[in-house]
């Protein structure tokens, strides 16, 4: 898993959203699994899971059946949506609506949902936020089994601490640029403070 | 190995103003050629001058529209926001003409017909496409994110010059239905002259307000880029 | 639309609409030239004040 | 393969659209009772005369629709809106369209619920002689729906997310569906009025055309704007 540092509002989450083919970059390319974010969108889409600080999730929805939306939007119908449940210790309030639930209950409804897709690359927008110690622990658990099996993680921070463990390396934005230890790995794409190469290979990013 | 620079962000390539004081030479010359040649009608006396503004305006409406729409497919073909720019400046003198195009009409109505308005085919999808354009141009004063309001005020653009023709077509039948007909009659030569100068001279009027209004908004953009890039810590490649 | 309906060959409608006309034309051109100029104006202050930081 | 995933997804959403306007109760009534109102409104002003009534409905009627639904279009994306499930839908795998698919149809039942209940009122208010075509009747309303949704989904995708979203999906829409609102009503008309001119069959085909531009052109356009 990679750290992205910075401080606020240096594109850290734009950088984000830029690979879960949210926004478009102004310029420069950037691939995930060779596929590009700008033309290839959907086939970007088959491999990210993007953890956003919005929970994504309807609030006249019970969790279950919020569950059960994502598994078909996901092209999962058939996932086993109790076991996820289960696993992020919501199985209590399955039946209870979104509308009630505190914000660390979102939060791990919405792991749940990642939990149910298991992407290939994990993009994660402070996942720590709103998490209790029990969370943190259920998030860190789900990223070691997802580097386990061949996945990559990128994670926005502020605060390294609840990382520790999972985190293999940091890179930090400044001014639009790219400052890291390993600058040979990541190309900077152009004079647009959102334009950087980050090539993402099948072990996590190359 | 930096990209090519976005187009958008270099500043235009002012017209040269010598274009505009012809232009304007031109129109004076054609307005006053018109009205001062042309004989009274038989039927409609010195009314029949108000054809050298109206109906040159009425066209460089449509021209105006023709441009929104082919800028706005530009701009979802090739993402280059230059197109966007020039639809949306395109919109706006569009927006202009249209408005004067219902003005002159209801001006001409008045004495010919006895009434300001009525439902024509053309008078009503004139002003259905007075009002899209007012539409598109809220869009666009609405949205700040320049992607964003490129893309949605370019399908807007698209879908609502497709809707140009549809309105025509449905007023038209409407009319038909209720047997109300419109009596077009056939120009005399004696006049042909005079309102082809004026279309011209509208044509190019309209080129030149276009122009302007886009590098207005093309040096708009790269001002924005400028002091973006300066924020971020100085020009470079 | 009868003959002889309109008084004066209606001199005074086709003058109003002249008058709209050119009224609204100048209104746009001070708008285009205006606009340009500023922009332009407002450009250049951008690319001097850019490079001084 | 994956166009059944496709048709999955557009269940799931219209399931859910639908699920969570049901479950979010004043929703519907209260917009069946503006479109009740706004008929109430549309008789004062037209009425009492019976005859000018009767000519009337069927303007009444595809305004009433029209103004009550303009609500419900806003009202489905605010849905995605809160709390940011739209940039959710957005990261799912699958088709652009079928999220507009999805939308559009939710749209659809909730709209054609609404014009049950307000064509019924109608029917009374304004002394309206049910033709024995009736089922005819009912298809024309449902080709006007058509036009009326999948615009109204096209341009309340953009609305709901701008600023001064109440002001400019009516400014926006209003215009574009003039020729939707012009045959349906004037079909509606012919029909009610016992289709003196025989001149619905003329309109119902107009109609129709319309449908399907619009339908190309919005299913087209939705991923331009939904995107960004």
């Amino acid at each position: 898993m990679v750290g992205l540092l910075g401080h606020n509002g240096c594109g850290k989450s734009t950088f984000l959203r830029i690979v879960a083919t949210l926004l478009k970059a102004s310029a420069g390319d950037c691939f995930v699994y060779g596929a590009n974010v700008k033309s290839d969108g959907d086939v970007v889409r088959h491999h990210v899971g993007f953890f956003s600080h919005v929970p994504g999730l309807y609030d006249d929805l019970s969790a279950r059946e919020n569950l059960a939306f994502a598994a078909t939007m996901l092209g999962f119908p058939e996932a086993d949506i109790d076991a996820a449940l289960e696993r992020v210790g919501l199985t209590h309030v399955a039946h209870e609506r979104v509308r009630g639930f505190s914000a660390g209950m979102q939060r791990r409804l919405s792991l749940a949902r990642l939990i149910l897709q298991r992407p290939r690359l994990l993009l994660l927008d402070e996942p720590y936020n709103n998490l209790d110690v029990a969370g943190i622990a259920l998030m860190n658990g789900f990223i070691r089994e997802l580097n386990a099996a061949g996945g990559a993680a990128v994670v926005v921070l502020h605060d390294l601490v609840p990382a520790q463990g999972v985190l293999d390396r940091t890179v930090t934005i400044r001014d639009g640029r790219v400052h890291t230890p390993t600058a040979a790995d990541l190309r900077h794409g152009g004079d647009s403070p959102q334009a950087i190469t980050l090539p993402v290979g099948a072990a996590g990013i190359s | 190995m930096s990209p090519a620079p976005t187009p958008s962000f270099e500043p235009p390539r002012p017209l040269h103003a010598a274009f505009g004081w012809l232009v304007f030479g031109f129109f004076i010359f054609t307005q006053a050629y018109a009205v001062l040649t042309s004989p009274a009608d038989a039927m409609m006396g010195h009314l029949q001058k108000i054809m050298y503004v109206h109906v040159p305006s009425a066209w460089v409406e449509f021209a105006a529209v023709g441009v929104v729409l082919f800028g706005s497919l530009y701009f979802l073909w090739k993402e280059d926001e230059r197109a966007d720019l020039l639809a949306a400046s395109s919109a706006e003198v569009g927006a202009v003409f249209c408005g004067l195009t219902l003005v002159q009409g209801m001006i001409w109505g008045r004495p010919t017909w006895g009434v300001w308005w009525t439902w024509d085919a053309r008078l009503t999808s004139t002003l259905v496409l007075f009002l899209i354009l007012v539409g598109y141009l809220a869009l666009r004063s609405f949205v700040e994110d320049p992607h964003r309001r490129g893309q949605w005020s370019a399908v807007v653009g698209i879908i609502g010059a497709i809707n140009v023709p549809i309105v025509w077509m449905s007023v038209k039948w409407w009319r038909t239905m209720h047997q109300i007909q419109s009596n077009p009659r056939s120009l005399s030569p004696e006049y042909l002259r005079g309102l082809l100068l004026n279309l011209a001279a509208f044509t190019l009027l309209t080129a030149w307000f276009i122009w302007r209004r886009y590098e207005a908004a093309r040096y708009e953009r790269a001002a924005e880029h400028v002091s973006q890039a300066a924020a971020l810590g100085g020009i470079d490649g | 639309m009868a003959n002889g309906m309109i008084e004066n060959g209606g001199i005074a409608y086709v003058v109003a609409a002249y008058v709209i006309t050119w009224v609204v034309l100048g209104a746009l051109l001070a708008h285009a030239v205006g606009s340009a100029r500023r922009a332009r104006a407002e450009y250049d202050q951008a690319v001097k004040g850019g490079y001084r930081t | 393969m994956a166009f059944r995933d496709d048709v999955r997804r557009i269940r799931a959403i219209v399931w859910k659209d639908l699920t969570t306007e049901r479950r979010s109760k004043a929703g519907f009534s209260a917009v069946a009772a503006l479109g009740v109102t706004i008929l109430v409104l549309f008789g004062l002003a037209l009425g009492p005369d019976g005859k000018a009534l009767q000519s009337a409905a069927a303007g009444a009627l595809w305004l009433a629709i029209l103004f009550a639904s303009v609500l419900a279009f806003n009202r489905s994306y605010q849905v995605e809106l809160d709390g940011g499930a739209l940039e959710a839908l957005l990261l799912y795998p699958g088709s652009r369209w079928a999220i507009f698919a999805g939308k559009l149809i939710a749209n659809l039942l909730f709209v054609l619920a609404m014009l049950v209940i307000v064509v019924a009122v109608g029917i009374v208010l304004f002394a309206v002689r049910v033709p024995a075509e009736w089922a005819a009747l009912l298809g024309i309303m449902m080709l006007g729906v058509v036009g009326i949704v999948s615009l109204g989904t096209f341009y309340a995708a953009m609305s709901s997310r701008s600023r001064a979203r109440e002001v400019l999906l009516p400014l926006l829409l209003y215009p574009m569906l003039i020729p939707v609102l012009l045959a349906s009503m004037e079909a509606t008309k012919a029909f009610l009025l016992g289709d003196l001119l025989n001149a619905s069959g003329a309109w119902v085909q107009m109609l129709s055309l319309f449908d399907v531009i619009f339908l190309v052109a919005t299913f087209l356009g939705f991923e331009y704007v939904i995107e960004v």
